[in-house]
């Protein structure tokens, strides 16, 4: 029986190989010189039939914890949110999901108009003028973001909260250094939130970079960042991992914000071990030249009908190559059109509702906590994070909860050695009351 | 059918969302940072699912037609792939689980890896990056850190003329200035120009190989010797990978670093322009480099270890696009080491057979055995006025995804057709003669070549006010 | 885009199947009763993909569009209950496994009984029918065995001329003659007709309320008493469910047994043609009749029942289209009880109002309240030779499913619109509006609805020559 | 928030209400008399959003025995068999899904070209020249087929083979009852087959029906009955509950057989704890114009285009009212596009490999079980169904295997008093050796 994904007969073959005059299909790979062909049979495990396959994978997939059967009390850059049924049935549609990168408008409407529809939307939600049509994630937009404000001020350093992400922090370092520019810290104080007063007296800044809600799930102040960077001529790049917080934060853009980097995998995209994810990348429009990546814009056709356009290609590295505002081709594409049915579904006031909602129960876990003798290090507003110091000893009791399906967040001591046995603890929709209850009781057992 | 633009749609107050009852007290966000929300309109679930359903039915996919479209290799995506990625156990799984409740993908990372060390020959595999161009840059980042380890510092790469645009873009990032190699008349790189232009101020080489033009560059090993004697390390751009699966390892004919599109060799949907995912391999000169997490193997347990000081750090917040890497995973388990290498043969089976049936048709720009995909360019047409352009639009009015058109950039009017090995010899001559029967249709009624195409929904986009004065959102 | 017959693709020799090995000795079954296996074409997985693709572009689905074909309830479909039906545990189920390893989809089953129940009214649930035709077979079964069980043998039933066609025809499998029951002018039965009619020879009348005019029959209680008088039973067909959700509980009004069209009422998707599921609701007269096996609860734990020496029997092979109750259970779930009075409110609002709207442009044949849907005619349209059919047509045109024609046969040319609840006003407004335009076009340019549709895969199509010179298989 | 189904606001309802004149939506429903309308709310649960539903429906489930996770070896009308992901898939595009009946031929030519494809293969798979586009399932179908035959014949009696599917027989006597047709059984000899002597003294008879494999997994010689029956002026009618069977043994329509009902569940359906399946009806061309359902047909438009409709439709109930050969209206249309996907998937070559893998599974379970000792009561050949004799006291291991997560087959005692403690065993392509050779170790344990 022919692989099912391989169409040829032996028939075929022959029939083909007669037109193009050889005898074998190996005599085609004639054209690789001897010495670099393989002689080998690849050493890789024997086919699987389908059914072997899901065997396997379900074994595989046995193994984790995923959010539909545990209580996952971690966000921290990737978060449970749920995600309505029709979704990812709309999304599976092959006219979606099998599609390329839309270089033939005429017959990539659907992509291009969604994609529209998906920059639209988040510059509403972002308060911002122009959204890219996405990037890889948050850490790789903000990089993207901060060589954009290295670019326009011609400066060389730029200035990083410690609470942002900090894996983002590892990512600007790796994008940043060989590209010779410096990065600073702007370390947090006491409340929990970025010293502005540090920023105050740092020079020769292209863009400082606050998220907000911060890794410590407080919410920042981004306008006084925004004026204290504005007047050293610097760019104020905000930054964010929950993009829910949204529907219940002052927007970035009324905020005096430049450019907003984020990550968009809150918007009704499966957290998938961390990816794909989806990058979100907007400006204001002074900014728009500057921007990474692919761009969709209105147009006509030839009858003067309304039709959408990949544009601004000037800006990108099949036209420019080394000179390109950034190296990326593929993009998120179908994670931005996953968002985009997420947002549309949700609509203005289900975001804002579900917003509140989230707020709301991890404000009642904060409560209880503190009910029960837990003491919360940083009194500044959270939205669905915050961190909590645990009594000593706290990893055995993380431990037994793990037993009991349960994760009790996640322990802050590898990324802030200072907080050891503090953990950062996130609720969001998809837990209960009787879930947030069982934790606190357990917690404090 | 058309369709309005969302917020041409809806009434305040509907929602399509299953909005959960809120079972804890309300606790307002008062003050200074509280917003007022979004301004999205509010639509019912059907008003949703009509929206999607019908800008859906304006697009062409894989499962539509033949969509030939050179260098992006698309292939049938298998729906059981689809499976696979959607299950709970990775789906829904957090990716700062603990390591004992990530054991599955670690695995499964682990195993993908030594997959595509065997299919390279080489010493150690990232699955980090996010996609092709994003595998570049973790690629010449370790070049980079490899030569300031050594303690040096090179200014320039050397890049061929028939490279994607990612690569010189790519290594303008590490502020290297790409050196152009020429191609010869058979379309490869001749030795004796990248001999003339190596030299210790020049980082390495990037190499797509088969390349753009669907040719093997048959001088590969002299090359790569001749950039390792100026100390110089070779980059190998994989997109083209589909070509040599199982015929050529590239790690073992002096590529030192390359990285792979998951998305194209291995065949995950392309999702109207991503997510891809772009591991990189290398040998172990540049093993030291990798950026971390890296993925290690104690005894059955597997880990994720970052201690690793000439590490280049971290490409991305987590470990990559773990969902893509699933069904890449899928597919190379499904066809084995033997099923992809017969991949490999239909697919330059395929692109050979076409570039015999057509090239009395369409100027072939370089005359020989390609490997997966043919380039063709508009010469023979011109007289009549006619451009790849017209001849691609024309294709769509017959039900066909065009190929690739005008690149790569040193075939004037390319037409690059990669016809993949899942389609079948019915579909391709069914392409073919319809190329021929437009080919006809040029010289006797251009007309319908320069209105094509009239059966999309839209007729052609004037792309040049698009960018001129442009309306990116509504 | 065209696609051959299944049979004109393919090459011998592919398959679209993932054949597992054998892992056992091969074992020839030989001699007479052997066969050569059948003559199927052999296609690749990306064939098939492609093959069905393409066929599915063809036609129009309710998340296509407007769908309101009058009598069908082609309301939205939610997808969140496909995710139940393909619940390994439920679509992996065998029928005839343990009970105790049955629970859940026993529960399931069980309860969706009790709700249906709580609906109408009545005492007592078979899920076991398996469309709405299926469940009126099952009424009249009982019906008889009641008579039976009674000594009678009784040998007419009245049907009103506004009835589906299954409603005779399922009587004939009983050997009842139908008695035609007439409308009086306000669209609705006399109590002196049925007074009239009725007599000990016939077994009852069977009464879809709201009738097939989208009117109630307002002297259903009357009827009732009358035919009960007489011995007779009242059947209720179902099929109009959708408008009275909440309002009326047929048990109470006096129908003895009913049934109900799952994938109509509680939004099932309909196939193309199903699978529906017809669970039939009776009263306690009725209820030793039930089909067996019942499914039945003793503290906590299920049982499927068989021993009722008065049941009619088994409809089916197993308990029913289980996969549709899944759905239907799910919908109900998902509504509540308001939930599911609105549905109906707003599916009789949505009716009123195009009733309203249109009622200038096409001849309404019974102009007063209706339910759930209305019932115009082509009588304006008459003078400018369109008839119903031409209107619908041209519907195509504009992307609307048409609404049932012709039917209810007591309407001469009926156009017959069910727009469901979940309609948006704005779709609704589109669609009123739509049909004011082609009123206003058979007036001036009839020829654009006698050509009608041109926007489809095909034009109209030759229905006589089909049924002259049968063509069934290829 | 608005309930996601129902799109109508406040503001929208009030418009049409004016519209239509009237002040609030109840007004509408004074149409239906006072004493007709419901005062009280509906007893029925709260409604539960998406995700408790789902939650909900996990936990029914959860209590089962899907044969992914439960080793299942019962046949008897409902077979596991692997579908392939590609089938689900396609059946769920929204265009074959969401549509109903193709009244409206020109934008129904997917479903009607599907139909139009299931009837051909229907017809290959069975030798014969028609097929419906579906019926219910097998028994309703065969049913239908023997009232064929009185209508036919006008002869008020028909026979039955005891081997039928018990509860194919139960639906029979069902649909006979009160048109006052007489149903004979006739027996099954020693050899598992049904006994031809039997038949070949009954008079009167307008068809027998003879299912093969029959219900114990023996092949019938189908040729034989139809000598018998056509003598004595009656239709054969074969059955069926296992498709896959016809990829290895002779085809109905090659052994005189006039109208074959059958269940296709096997056709890559899931089993769905017994429905929807899917029933095969097909005749020869003489019975064509009595056969019960749709039939599509194909015809040409305006145009002169191929295309395809409904058609012989003076057969049915919505023209022919009480004189339709059947009041059948919906179908399983679903189920049969779902049959064709499937039977294309697998193509002819498949088909017939995948009939003899089933086949050598029975195989080695009936040799394995023999060679242990376990008595096969019936010699006659079977294709992947048999019965066995388990030693007494068999019910506790039953029970011991069934914790083990091992379905040990169906007992036949329920169906046929004499068979006490014989067992129906069925092996497809699903369970792999190791799995029967658990069974055989466990039950001579």
């Amino acid at each position: 029986m022919k692989m099912r994904y391989l169409p040829h007969t032996q028939e075929d073959i022959k029939e083909m190989l007669e037109v193009i005059g050889v005898d074998t299909v190996d005599e085609l790979f004639e054209a690789i010189p001897e010495a670099c062909r393989n002689k080998e049979p690849l050493n890789l495990p024997k086919a699987m039939s389908e059914w072997e396959l899901n065997a396997h994978m379900d074994a595989l997939a046995a193994t984790m914890a995923p959010s539909s059967e545990y209580r996952v009390f971690i966000g921290a850059g990737s978060y449970n949110h749920h995600i309505p049924s029709s979704v990812p049935y709309l999304l599976s549609r092959q006219e979606f999901a099998t599609a390329y990168t839309p270089y033939q408008p005429e017959i990539s409407q659907g992509t291009l108009q969604g994609i529209y529809e998906f920059q639209t939307l988040v510059t509403r939600l972002l308060g911002m003028d122009v959204a890219t049509a996405s990037h890889y994630d948050g850490a790789t937009g903000l990089s993207e973001a901060l060589l954009m404000a290295v670019r326009k001020t011609k400066k060389n350093k730029v200035a990083v909260s410690a609470l942002c992400h900090p894996f983002h922090r590892d990512v600007i370092r790796t994008y940043m250094g060989p590209a010779g520019i410096e990065v600073v810290e702007v370390p947090y104080g006491k409340d929990g939130r970025t010293d502005l007063s540090a920023l105050e007296v740092m020079d020769g800044i292209a863009a400082v970079a606050v998220q907000s809600p911060n890794f410590f799930g407080v919410v920042e102040d981004l306008q006084s960042f925004a004026d204290v960077i504005h007047a050293k001529k610097g760019l104020m790049i905000g930054s964010f991992t929950e993009a829910i917080s949204w529907g219940l934060l002052k927007d970035p853009g009324s905020q005096g914000v430049d450019i907003v980097a984020g990550d968009g995998q809150s918007l009704g995209i499966p957290k998938s071990f961390g990816g794909p994810g989806l990058g979100l990348l907007a400006s204001t429009k002074a900014y728009m030249r500057q921007l990474p990546g692919r761009l969709v814009g209105t147009t006509t056709d030839l009858d003067g009908k309304r039709g959408f356009v990949l544009t601004l290609a000037a800006r990108e590295q099949h036209i420019r190559r080394e000179k390109a505002t950034s190296n990326i081709c593929s993009n998120n594409g179908l994670c931005a059109m996953n968002a985009a049915m997420y947002m549309a579904s949700l609509g203005g006031s289900g975001f804002k509702r579900l917003a509140q909602i989230n707020h709301n129960k991890a404000e009642y876990l904060k409560r209880k906590l503190v009910e029960a003798g837990v003491e919360i290090p940083f009194a500044s507003p959270t939205f669905n994070e915050f961190v909590v110091k645990f009594p000593d000893g706290f990893d055995k009791t993380y431990d037994r909860l793990l037993s009991k399906m349960i994760v009790a967040g996640l322990p802050l001591g590898r990324f802030y050695p200072e907080l050891e046995g503090h953990y950062l603890l996130c609720v969001t929709e998809t837990l209960s009351k009787i879930d947030i209850d069982q934790l606190v009781k357990e917690v404090t057992a | 059918l058309n369709e309005p633009l969302l917020w041409e749609k809806g009434k305040k107050g509907r929602c399509g969302f299953s909005m959960p009852e809120c079972d804890v007290d309300e606790v307002s966000f008062d003050g200074e940072l509280a917003g007022d929300g979004p301004d999205f309109p509010d639509l019912s679930e059907v008003e949703v699912v009509r929206h999607y359903t019908r800008l859906s039915t304006w697009n062409f996919g894989v499962d539509t037609g033949m969509y030939p479209l050179g260098s992006c290799t698309m292939k049938y995506n298998p729906k059981v792939n689809e499976r696979q990625a959607s299950l709970p156990g990775l789906a829904e799984a957090h990716p700062l689980l603990p390591e004992v409740r990530s054991q599955g993908a670690l695995k499964l990372m682990y195993d993908l890896e030594q997959y595509l060390m065997e299919l390279t020959g080489m010493d150690a595999v990232t699955l980090q990056p996010a996609a092709g161009a994003h595998g570049e840059l973790a690629g010449i980042l370790m070049i980079y850190a490899y030569h300031k380890k050594k303690g040096e510092t090179r200014t320039k790469m050397l890049v061929p003329d028939t490279a994607h645009g990612t690569n010189p873009a790519s290594g303008a990032l590490c502020g290297y200035k790409p050196v152009p190699v020429p191609v010869n008349e058979d379309g490869i790189m001749r030795v004796e120009d990248v001999r003339g232009l190596m030299d210790e101020e020049t980082a390495g080489i990037m190499v797509t190989n088969p390349n753009t033009l669907g040719l093997f560059e048959k001088n590969i090993r002299e090359i790569c010797d001749i950039v390792h004697e100026k100390g110089g390390l070779v980059y190998g751009d994989g997109a083209n990978l589909n070509a040599v699966m199982g015929y050529v390892k590239m790690g073992d004919i002096g590529v030192d670093v390359m990285h792979f599109n998951l998305h194209k060799t291995f065949s995950t949907p392309h999702g109207g322009g991503g997510p891809g995912s772009g591991p990189v391999a290398v040998n172990k000169t540049l093993t030291p480099f990798l950026p971390v997490p890296r993925v290690e193997k104690v005894q059955d347990h597997y880990h994720l270890v970052t201690d690793y000081p000439d590490s280049i750090g971290r490409m991305m917040t987590f470990y990559g696009h773990f969902g893509v890497m699933v069904r890449a995973y899928s597919y190379i388990l499904s066809m084995g080491g033997e099923g992809l290498k017969e991949a490999s043969a239909h697919a330059v089976l395929n692109a050979n057979y076409i570039k015999e049936r057509l090239k009395d048709t369409f100027h072939l720009a370089f005359d020989q055995t390609c490997m997966h995909e043919c380039v063709f360019s508009d010469a023979k047409q011109e007289e009549y006025g006619i451009t790849t352009l017209d001849v691609a639009k024309r294709l769509i009015d017959y039900g066909f995804h065009p190929p690739t058109i005008y690149f790569p950039l040193v075939v004037h009017g390319a037409l690059m057709i990669e016809p993949t090995e899942t389609e079948t010899k019915e579909d391709i001559d069914n392409f073919i003669d319809t190329l021929k029967a437009i080919a006809v249709e040029a010289k006797e009624s251009p007309e319908l070549l320069k209105n094509a195409p009239t059966r999309s929904k839209v007729r052609r986009l004037d792309e040049t006010t698009a960018a001129r004065k442009p309306c990116l959102c509504g």
